[in-house]
């Protein structure tokens, strides 16, 4: 069953930079179709990490001189970094986090502040939790209104309908940049210009885009910006939130504590500037070192070459599960990211994971964090098998196989 | 390996479940969830003074979860709630590997211990149990406490 | 100078498991005692770290088999070893967070809600900036009060002084169980037996003790624990929050997203139980496995042992520090944990630092995120030398040594 | 090495520092500090035309930043504003290594060369001078703006 499309990626070539894909002792190899849950991690990744805890490791900032300062610096070399990978103007508009739940819910609680009673926030039916628990807690505390904005039958969102939500009183339209259940790829730099000419902000969460294609947030022009380490070959414990440096500055703090501070006496505490009032405590400074080697690791490929390389696997991926009877796909066809969310027949989805498992197929299998969605689906639950770089046609071939055991076991002929 | 735990047995009380559904008036009614993967489980049933006359289940999750749900519909309806405490703790031995599967006094649900290969599904198989143990001892602790 | 105390251990050895102690390319051999900001890390941390990247790296929870129910169990299991080194009732009490900074923001922010206009919270003069910030914002948003522990001319805090303190008001004292910069030794459980008597909760902001000594929050009797893994020989990026169960049980969710959740629908949402209610998103994973294993290694050596050795070390250190004229040291010396907070005559802790730095030994200087305590002692800045399990009597001598050095380049005589 | 960052000049400006203190009436007054050191300084002038008249600094830190703000008040009163600035340009270059030490225009400020072995100190010797040239860059605009 080949194909004609062109290999603009050698994935062997790249699975030999993973130590989860070399074979070893501890684990029968795997073919791992579970990356918009979290990828694997590029030994470089690794190997940055182990030698910034075995050399370099320090507390950043605070008046250390020789290894501290040194730590410091690589701790806002990795910022200037993750600025650059972003486009964003300057690191100040880079706040560490511990991930995409903890930057969406820092937005809410700090911007979300100086919500009026009656004042409007827009979300999309196919978010992720994390995307809509923090408004919902935030228009409730705020007497605001929590708007959905629903998805076409296709699984798109329809700027038309968007037109229609937005009104004086939209604060802000948050969505997702990319579906980790229906894979759309949504049109955020046109959803943000309708926004902002409705006088809303915006914030994207980049959860699932960020590592698939590249990303520009001057061009997206997007108020706030939102992902995690660890779905971007990155580590566990970081993630990132941008923010365009005039909104920040108007943030109150999020969590308090050291380093986000200027002064404190009893009746008076001044704040620090930007980034660091945002960032209270010991930050996750080997997680954001070895994020940085994670940038470097995707911007050396390529960020187009992945994804033309993921929509051609894509397409590959979409032709082959055709040929299973009874298997229902979730989203859109024409385009999408490399996320393929089904169900087969009446197998429950965790039923497809554990015999694909057997095959040593790794997918996932349930709601997704993303239950509104499931509930408009009409199915709480589905298998999803998503790429990255490291996946090739071999691994779409043993999971088509796979699936065709799934019906062979369950009977279903 | 797969096969064993997916025997044909689970399969049909996957499909065609006894027991599934509602009772008009449920005299009892308790639920549980598997967190880990969004199993769910709701017991309804009656009873007629030891003895538990009626069950009936409904929820939904993989074939293990909800096909365990039907067994225990088909088990314990008619015993007392003693016999069925002693059964439950007779399931648990069953998947934990403590005794070994007998068609004899088991019927059907000797075919869970096909879970034993896979620890991860142990939850599955009894989370039906579980919500019934719960429910009985809730109503041990409300008949003593009268 | 000899000493004539029994070594009970033998640091020497301790520092070979440290790649950071070992000879190597990158970096000149450093005196390191610095270690109340952040202590090094042992190879088993690293490689455990390593071995769950290369091997084992998979998102936990949430319905996945195979590797990744692997991951949920090294991830679950080292919650019980948490909860097992604290001696807490059980792993349901143990939340993880990012770092001792979180823990409290989020006891503030969570049972902070019950909060009443009128009520007081105590904290101690000494208190980190995170375990007084929180606090202030708490207050201010509740209209509640709060009350400052003052401590007494030796840098303690009297019981007394408590009791006279404490009213029927009183919600909550939150103290430290070890200061960062006195080196006080706080009675936790005596402290928590007076504001439970006066129908108080209690916070210990255990940060700098857990790495120096057995702590039992059974024996206690705290309602909350906190600390970071990254002073406990941990890696970055991951925290504790122990609390009793009884009182995790009310509180309302801190973050909002994936995990914490039973049923999101648009009109409703349910949340999960403890301690999935208060972790939303993906946690620190292999933060969290790595912790594991410093819990290990410290446990090995033995924190009896280790709470011997290091008061051993601390009482040389004391004595030897007087053969420096104009050497003010702050703090108890009749007992104290192994932090040494002093200035020189008239050198700027910064400049102490940094002549330290160029004979290769690392200390920290400045406020120690704890400007009220400055306020208080009359010095903005200190510098300070703090010791862990890797140090001995040859680091003290090498910094006396360096100190004698300071007072010459800045003509002190 | 150490020797050179401590110069003796600099230990006299920590220790006799010239300029410290308070204006009754300052016209400007503009602080700032090196959030990762904690150091801080505060300045205040003023201005007869064109002539930076009067120059007062406060605040605290190491002896680099203290010596430093009390050297740059020494070296700037009585200067134009518009020498201040090139002033404040060499100082920087100084600081950077891209002009030499030269004791007859800079005077003791070419003590402050020592810090080049000292990147993170680098900071500290120029905290003064950037809250100065702040202050003065305030100071044009509003002029501007009239
Ligand atoms: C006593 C005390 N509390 C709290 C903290 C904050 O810890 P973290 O920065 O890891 O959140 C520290 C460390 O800086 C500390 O010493
Ligand atoms: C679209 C989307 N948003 C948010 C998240 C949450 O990310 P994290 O768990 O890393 O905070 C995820 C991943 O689970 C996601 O797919």
């Amino acid at each position: 069953m080949a194909t004609t499309t062109v290999r603009t990626i050698d994935a062997k070539a790249i699975r030999e930079l993973f130590p989860f894909f070399t074979p070893h002792e501890e684990m029968r190899s795997l073919i791992y179709l579970d990356n918009g849950a979290t990828t694997q991690k590029p030994r470089a990744v690794i190997e940055r990490m182990v030698d910034f805890y075995s050399y370099h490791n320090a507390n950043v900032h605070r008046g250390a001189y020789g290894v501290g300062a040194k730590a410091s610096e690589m701790f806002e070399n990795a910022r200037e970094r993750i600025a650059q990978f972003l486009n964003a103007k300057e690191s100040a508009e880079i706040i560490i986090t511990k991930g995409t739940t903890e930057s969406i819910n820092l937005v809410a609680s700090t911007w979300g502040e100086s919500l009026q009673p009656g004042d409007e926030i827009i979300i999309s039916e196919m978010e992720h939790h994390a995307n809509i628990l923090p408004w919902m807690q935030l228009v409730e505390r705020k007497g605001a209104k929590l708007i959905v904005w629903k998805i076409t039958d296709e699984g798109k969102l329809d700027l038309q309908e968007l037109q229609s939500l937005l009104t004086d009183k939209t604060r802000m339209v948050a969505v997702m940049h990319i579906s980790n259940v229906l894979a759309t790829v949504n049109p955020v730099k046109e959803i943000c210009a309708l926004a902002h000419k409705a006088g809303a902000k915006t914030l994207i969460d980049a959860a699932q885009s960020v590592a698939h294609m590249p990303v520009d947030v001057q061009d997206i022009d997007c108020d706030f910006f939102a992902f995690s380490g660890h779905k971007l070959y990155g580590p566990t414990g970081v993630g990132v939130l941008y923010g365009k440096r005039e909104i920040l500055e108007t943030l109150p703090p999020y969590q308090r504590g050291g380093g986000m501070i200027k002064r404190v006496a009893w009746d008076q505490v001044s704040w620090a500037g930007i980034p660091s009032r945002l960032e209270a405590g010991t930050p996750p400074i080997a997680e954001v070192v070895g994020l940085h080697a994670a940038l470097d690791f995707v911007d050396e490929i390529g960020r187009d070459k992945i994804e033309a390389y993921e929509w051609e696997l894509t397409q590959y991926a979409l032709e082959r599960l055709q040929e299973i009877p009874g298997l229902k796909l979730y989203g859109p066809v024409d385009y999408r990211a490399g996320l393929l969310a089904f169900n087969v027949g009446d197998v429950h989805p965790h039923d497809i994971q554990t015999v694909l498992d057997t095959e040593d197929i790794a997918i996932r299998a349930g709601n997704h964090c993303a239950h509104p969605l499931g509930d408009r689906l009409g199915t709480p639950a589905t298998a999803r098998a998503s790429l990255a770089v490291y996946n090739d046609e071999a691994h779409i071939d043993a999971l088509i196989k796979g699936l065709h055991k799934v019906r062979e076991v369950f009977q279903l002929d | 390996m797969i096969e064993q735990l997916y025997q044909q047995v689970i399969l049909d009380h996957y499909r065609q479940p006894r027991g599934r559904g509602h009772l008009p008036d449920p005299k009892f009614m308790h639920d549980g969830a598997n967190p880990l993967c969004g199993d769910e489980v709701v017991i309804e049933f009656q009873v007629d003074g030891e003895v538990i006359t009626n069950i009936r289940f409904s929820g939904q999750g993989c074939s293990i979860s909800q096909a365990s749900a039907s067994m225990m519909a088909e088990a314990l309806t008619g015993k007392t709630m003693d016999e069925a405490r002693e059964f439950i703790r007779q399931v648990y031995a069953l998947l934990k590997g403590d005794v070994e599967p007998d068609l004899e006094t088991m019927g059907d649900i000797s075919a869970l211990a096909g879970v034993r290969k896979f620890p991860v599904r142990i939850k599955c198989a009894s989370l039906a149990w579980h919500v019934l143990e719960d429910a009985l001892k809730g109503l041990q602790a409300t008949a003593q406490s009268k």
